[in-house]
């Protein structure tokens, strides 16, 4: 138990393209970005189960999500979350005068949060964008 | 509405006008008798130039690799950023112009018409949605076939009729207006890595047909479908030493198929074709302009515009992929490629001319002694095949090179004297006059487009005209240079379709004008069975449904088609 | 010696085009007429005096120009752009392009700085004693011509991409860099003090880029080609030994990276590589 | 029933042109020809969707009339000192002229989605030049295909169907005359298909493409790994480069997104275009939204510059990192946004679009998006190529013309539409 350093990867997936085809509001859309795949031997580390909540945290912001077995990662020390509003919070907004961000390849931390809750899309705004 | 052009002097020379103080009468965009002085807008041209608006039939201003070039170059743009004004809409520069800073200098310097050189039939939509977006000039333009997989299978089966029925079918469903040839068989080639074809009797491969046959397979589909404008060609070879023996041989491979005097070939950019020496020798890198000329003056079938080129930093642009990865070889410039299924290629590479580059400067001596040698300019049109020449703002620099022997000098002492020796303009006295310009400016080329309602102000013509701030009568253009190029590159007016849409440096209108394009019909069989051809093997050729590739009339702001009787 | 003080009356939001101040452009003009020189704040031309309050002094027969600006800076651009002569003084923080196209004279700039430091410089000298970002005395977009001459000096650490496309002047940073020093580098010289991210030289086909601290790695498109005693640094000698590698072999480059070897035992490796 | 055929699917950029729809009582009952996404889009799109503008008031975003809308968004405009535009990608071309016109008026920044996708291969672009070709020249002639750092099966599904893999093209009969090569960091779906998956090290390309490049011009290379790869291994990829007879490499996000961001990019068009002394090579982005590339073609054909251009001086300035959407947004220096077609606060670090709260923010969209549910006004729009037509560029620049095949709901326009209303609408309470 305890935090495991990862290297984020961020990018598309079928599941998020069909989900937000489906609309941002939508329970389809949430359940293809609130999501973190991690390496089997990650998850060991950590001492949970796939589908158990975990903390994810850079320089920039952390977020709760749902724990995922590995698809595409295929070594430890590396997590996948797709494009979304919950890796947003994660990202550095520094572009390195590119215009771009660092998408790809961000230090972050993970750690079991099995008390904590995964926030939905609404409250997501409000608590980050246009709380009241 | 109305307008009254009063007292200018005025060439034009279509009409046999020679500088006479006259008075020109527009009435609902077109030239009239005689205008309602009551009513008229009047515009006293009192010792002011006025001739017929300016026809540039070669230029490279609008489509998709014209915008890669925009692209690939912000370091072109940050130079020359053109502020809102007014209705003028922002935009920049300097050598590959934004759409709307395109249409603004062109009609700065009186010029109301422009065809657009070199277009790839599958990418037609972009090209007309710049199109749509060039004001105040007419335009069209002129799609790539030389390379094109059904010309050469069918042309290689001796089926002319066949690749005529398909030019016509394509023309039609893309609004192009004439058949292009861009370095025939060498595109295909370059493809798979191959350089240019030097020979012309050598067979492309994988199509069994050789350049040559393509050229004149290409030359009689443009006569069976009567196009307006006869075929237009940038052969084999280009800006190689010693490819002038190609241009020789493509002019004459096609000379047997006059058969009344017509005009059959325009060679494009001609300058970039006329280099003596050896290939691949760069020292050996001479002017061809004499043997060209010798052979040109003698056969009328032949018509070409200069391709002048300047000494400027500008951007070279062309479907002539072979070509510009040479260009990137010699110069280790960026370099852009984008070829185009099924139909042909292009490459972009910047270049800048140098005045003190022995070849450059020789090149810089062919373009103006190419127009110098004509003896019958009503085939020549000025051109710097813009921009790959120089960009379109030179034409005026053009002018008072081919107006001034005292300006040519002034280049010519400065360019290195080993490459003056390789060239005759030194010994050229020929000074074109105010009507030799405004033929090669205007007549010409609207003539050799087959556009009979452009390029003069007779009775019934577009009212596309031009006035500029000088006196032909006061001025002596062989020591006023400056004065000729100033004055041509800030009209005084320009008039397009009747309204004064520029005037004293400020645009006062912006609209879109027409975009010409050629509908040839032919037997319903013959339609009907490329139709069917087409529609049985489109997925097969390309990757979008041949329904999405037509292009509907609709879709041109302003469409002007010309509806042709062919021979088929 | 005209000294003309400009000190920011308010905070700002939108970017502010600061192209006119300038030492060339100061001293043709009254002060009168300086305050009425008008600036781009955001997309609204303002007057130079609605956004500064100026000052002159110390108005004497001797010298040309000196310009003190105060305030936080960090959303102007283009301050001191193409001077040719005279001194800028900016205390606070600064934002992008500072000495753009720069020909001479002085600028000093107590804070940090943005990107685009000395892009396009030709001669003259600047100073910041913060850090600055990315693309130090480099070129815009496209434009394949960087720093070609005058000294820029770093005190903090500098960002990415510092004398991209540089083909001559000098340039220290007493700090740590970014990745890409040198890149496409044509000529002249960096020397960076401290760390370097990575990737140090990458294109390059002529010039130095002189790493004194640690470097990770080398680019595999380079190789080594001796070990030296000190290189030079205009007319400074830093003392090594440096690994020199020759490069960017990858662009037929014939540019020299040097790498302490005292900082870098981890590039010992290299040594069974030297010809 | 209507049956529409050759429809094309507004979702990512390889704008397939080949969907069949089959519409009931102005409802799609059926897709044929689409994969999940798309066809996702022409079921779903209807579902989940703005119907009526909305404007926030006390907190609460609460319905209010389209001119109410309109006149909000307008005088906001004219008010501001430095507003951004920001989307298009998925949008018509025609929309985008309407949108840098109003940008050129009010003196706006106009940026889309490139900053964040493609964006440092278009910078990469600008200093090296790209050796291209549509989609049908890979069809016709590929033997060698590189995927680097993209992931088509998830991201562009029909890709290799259409494009690339297992088409018959003239000289190659589909996947048995061809060679199909993945670079990534992960076992992606696209990797699992490959024939040499090349896990390269997260944020190595750079020196991947450096030891490719050094190889090619017959240097050694004085490292036993690069990017985590075993030496012998690159030198087996850059002689499979070498020795092709017609290879190409489309590159996605893991090449822009990582460490290195422009220079990857110029680092890769230095490859290819070095690989052209050689054999045929080229070399395309593969790029996401299915506009995005209409929105940088009409942008550069009109401004000189193909996204985040500077038009608040009157005249277009261009400088990624400078002006750039998430530059901007982080230094804070704008005082409005105005988002057409896009979900910044979804897709953009929070770092960065926590600012733009701060001052007005609008939106024109058909669905609740994030950034919709966090704006002051939004104005519903049409679905273009379902609900309204205009012109669309693929990926490698072919125009295709978007349909409307079914009827919006009422009283909802086009982006056009409405950004030439609110456009007319600055210049009336300008002209006052």
């Amino acid at each position: 138990m305890g935090k495991v350093k990862v290297l984020l990867i961020t990018g598309r997936s079928m599941r998020q393209g069909v989900g937000k085809e489906s609309g941002k509001a939508s329970q389809k859309y949430f359940e293809s970005v609130a999501f973190c795949e991690i390496h089997p031997k990650d998850l060991e580390k950590l001492g949970i189960k796939p589908g158990a909540n975990v903390k994810v945290s850079t320089k920039s912001g952390s977020i709760v999500v749902k724990a995922m077995p590995a698809s595409t990662i295929d070594e430890e020390g590396k997590i996948f979350i797709p494009y979304g509003p919950y890796v947003s919070l994660l990202v550095d907004a520094e572009t390195a005068s590119s215009g771009m961000p660092t998408f790809k390849g961000l230090e972050a931390y993970i750690e079991p949060a099995l008390e904590e809750k995964i926030l939905n899309i609404e409250e997501l705004v409000k608590k980050y964008y246009r709380g009241k | 509405m109305e307008l009254i052009i009063k007292n200018g002097i005025v060439y034009d020379p279509l009409n046999g006008v020679k500088g006479e103080a006259m008075d020109i009468y527009v009435k609902d965009g077109k030239i009239v008798e005689k205008a309602d002085g009551s009513k008229a807008q009047v515009i006293d041209a009192t010792n002011m130039l006025v001739l017929p608006g300016g026809v540039d039939m070669h230029t490279h201003f609008a489509g998709p690799k014209v915008n890669l070039a925009r692209m690939l170059r912000p370091e072109d743009h940050y130079k020359d950023p053109q502020r809102k004004r007014g209705v003028r809409r922002c935009g920049t520069g300097y050598s590959i112009p934004s759409v709307f800073t395109t249409g603004y200098w062109y009609a700065e310097m009186g010029f109301t018409l422009a065809f657009e050189a070199a277009n790839p039939p599958l990418k037609m939509m972009h090209v007309q949605d710049e199109l749509n977006d060039t004001p105040l000039i007419d335009k069209g333009a002129y799609p790539v076939f030389g390379n094109n997989w059904y010309v050469m299978e069918s042309l290689s089966k001796g089926k002319i009729e066949e690749c005529a029925a398909y030019i016509a079918w394509v023309l039609s469903a893309i609004k192009g207006y004439a058949i292009k040839v861009v370095d025939p068989g060498s595109v295909e080639e370059w493809k798979w890595g191959k350089g240019q074809i030097g020979d012309m009797d050598k067979q492309v491969e994988n199509f069994g047909i050789t350049p040559k046959e393509i050229v004149r397979g290409l030359a009689k589909v443009a006569k069976l479908l009567n196009l307006p404008h006869h075929l237009h060609i940038h052969t084999n070879m280009l800006g190689n030493p010693g490819n002038s023996e190609v241009t020789l041989e493509t002019m004459k491979a096609v000379k047997d198929l006059v058969t009344n005097g017509e005009l059959l070939i325009h060679m494009a950019h001609l300058q970039f074709h006329s280099y003596g020496g050896k290939e691949k020798d760069w020292n050996s890198f001479r002017s061809g302009s004499e043997e060209i000329m010798k052979y040109i003056n003698k056969n009328p079938y032949v018509s070409f515009d200069m391709g002048q080129i300047a000494f400027t930093d500008t951007t070279t642009m062309t479907a002539d992929g072979p070509f510009e990865y040479n260009l990137y070889e010699i110069t280790k410039n960026k370099w852009m490629n984008a070829d185009i299924e099924f139909e042909t290629g292009s490459g972009i590479v910047p270049i800048e001319y140098k005045r003190d580059n022995f070849v450059h400067s020789i090149m810089w001596a062919v373009g103006l002694e190419l127009a110098l040698l004509s003896k019958d300019l009503w085939r020549v049109a000025l051109s710097t095949d813009h921009p790959n020449g120089a960009p379109l703002t030179f034409y005026p620099r053009v002018i008072s090179w081919l107006m001034s022997k005292k300006a040519r000098e002034r280049v010519l002492k400065l360019i290195p004297s080993s490459a003056r020796s390789k060239t005759l303009l030194g010994s050229i006295d020929r000074e074109f006059n105010f009507e030799e310009i405004a033929i090669i400016t205007r007549a010409s080329p609207a003539k050799l487009l087959g556009l009979k309602e452009k390029g003069h102000l007779g009775i019934g013509a577009d009212a596309d005209i031009a006035i500029y701030d000088i006196n032909p009568k006061a001025l002596d253009p062989e020591r006023d240079y400056r004065k000729i190029r100033k004055a041509f590159r800030f009209a005084k007016y320009t008039i397009k379709d009747g309204k004064i849409v520029y005037k004293d440096n400020e645009i006062i209108e912006h609209f879109i004008a027409k975009t010409y394009w050629v509908n040839p019909h032919i037997r319903e069989d013959l339609y009907n069975y490329i139709n069917s051809e087409l529609e049985r093997n489109f997925d097969k050729y390309y990757t979008v449904k041949i329904s999405n590739y037509k292009i509907p009339e609709g879709y041109l702001v302003k469409s002007k088609r010309i509806d042709i009787i062919t021979k088929l | 010696m005209r000294e003309i003080k400009l000190s920011l009356k308010e905070p700002f939001i939108p970017p502010l085009d600061c192209s006119v101040i300038n030492t060339d452009n100061f001293y043709q003009n009254s002060l009168e007429e300086i305050k009425a020189l008008k600036i781009w704040r955001g997309n609204r031309e303002v007057s130079l005096e609605d956004v500064f309050s100026i000052h002159e002094e110390n108005i004497s027969e001797q010298g040309d120009i000196k310009i003190y600006i105060e305030g936080d800076l960090s959303k102007a651009r283009r301050i001191g752009q193409g001077m040719s002569f005279g001194e800028i003084i900016i205390k606070g923080n600064y934002g992008l392009y500072l000495g753009a196209h720069m020909k001479g004279g002085k600028i000093t700039v107590y804070g940090d700085c943005g990107s685009w430091v000395g892009v396009e410089m030709e001669g003259g000298f600047i100073e910041v004693k913060g850090n600055v970002g990315d693309y130090l005395a480099s070129s815009y977009r496209g434009t394949t011509k960087g720093m070609k001459g005058g000294t820029i000096l770093v005190n903090g650490n500098c960002g990415v991409e510092a004398c991209g496309w540089m083909s001559g002047g000098i340039v220290k940073v007493m700090g740590n860099s970014g990745i890409f020093p040198g890149i496409h580098m044509k000529g002249g010289i960096i020397y960076v003090k401290g760390d370097c991210a990575g990737r140090a030289g990458a294109n390059m086909i002529a010039g130095r880029v002189i790493i004194n601290g640690k470097v990770d790695d080398i680019l595999p498109s380079f190789k080594i080609e001796e070990v030296r005693g000190s290189v030079k640094v205009g007319d400074e000698k830093i003392e090594g030994p440096f690994y020199v590698f020759v490069g960017d072999l990858s662009d037929e480059g014939d540019g020299r990276l040097f790498v302490h070897v005292n900082n870098n035992p981890h590039l010992k490796k290299y040594e069974e590589y030297i010809p | 029933m209507k049956e529409y055929r050759d429809i094309l699917c507004p979702v990512c950029g390889c704008l397939c042109d080949d969907i069949e729809v089959n519409v009931e009582n102005n409802s799609i009952v059926k897709v044929q020809n689409a994969c999940a996404m798309g066809a996702s889009k022409f079921l779903n799109f209807s579902k989940e969707r703005l119907k009526n503008p909305l404007m926030r008031k006390n907190g609460e975003l609460v319905p209010c009339s389209l001119n109410e809308a309109i006149d909000h968004i307008s005088r906001a405009l004219v008010k501001a000192e430095f507003p951004v535009i920001y989307g298009f990608a998925l949008s018509s071309c025609e929309a985008i002229k309407v949108g840098i016109e109003l940008a050129e008026e009010i003196g706006a920044v106009i940026d889309n989605q490139t900053t964040v996708c493609h964006g440092p291969g278009v910078q990469g672009l600008q200093d090296i030049g790209q050796v291209s070709c549509t989609l049908g020249e890979v069809k016709h002639r590929a033997d060698l295909i590189i995927y680097w750092g993209s992931n088509p099966q998830d991201a562009h599904p029909r890709h290799f169907e259409r494009y690339s893999l297992l088409p018959e093209g003239r000289f190659r009969g589909g996947k048995k005359d061809r060679k199909l090569v993945v670079v990534d960091v992960r076992k992606t779906a696209t990797a699992r298909m490959a024939d040499f998956y090349i896990r390269i090290e997260q944020g190595k390309d750079f020196e991947l493409i450096s030891a490719l490049r050094a190889l090619l011009r017959f240097e050694d290379i004085e490292q036993e790994q690069v990017a985590g790869i075993p030496k012998e291994k690159v030198e087996e990829l850059a002689e499979m480069m070498r020795s092709c007879e017609y290879g190409v490499i489309f590159f996605g996000q893991g090449l822009t997104q990582t460490i290195g961001k422009d220079r990857n990019g110029d680092n890769l068009f230095a490859l290819v275009r070095d690989l052209n002394k050689f054999t045929k090579f080229l070399v395309m982005p593969i790029r996401g939204h299915y506009n995005v590339t209409g929105s940088n073609e009409v942008l550069t054909w009109q401004t000189g510059f193909p996204f985040g251009v500077d038009l608040s001086k009157g005249y277009p300035w261009y400088n990624p990192g400078d002006t750039t959407v998430v530059d901007i947004f982080r230094r804070g220096e704008n005082d409005l946004t105005l988002v057409v077609g896009s979900d910044p606060l979804a897709h953009l670090p929070r770092r960065a679009t926590m600012h733009i709260l701060e001052h007005p923010l609008f939106t024109i969209d058909p669905s609740m998006s994030l950034t919709a549910m966090a704006s002051n006004v939004v104005i519903p729009s049409a679905f273009y190529g379902l609900e309204a037509e205009g012109t669309a560029y693929r990926m490698d620049g072919v125009a295709l013309p978007l349909k409307k095949i079914v009827e919006p709901p009422e009283g909802i326009l086009p982006d056009e539409e409405i950004l030439r209303r609110i456009l007319e609408k600055v210049k009336e309470i300008r002209g006052k």
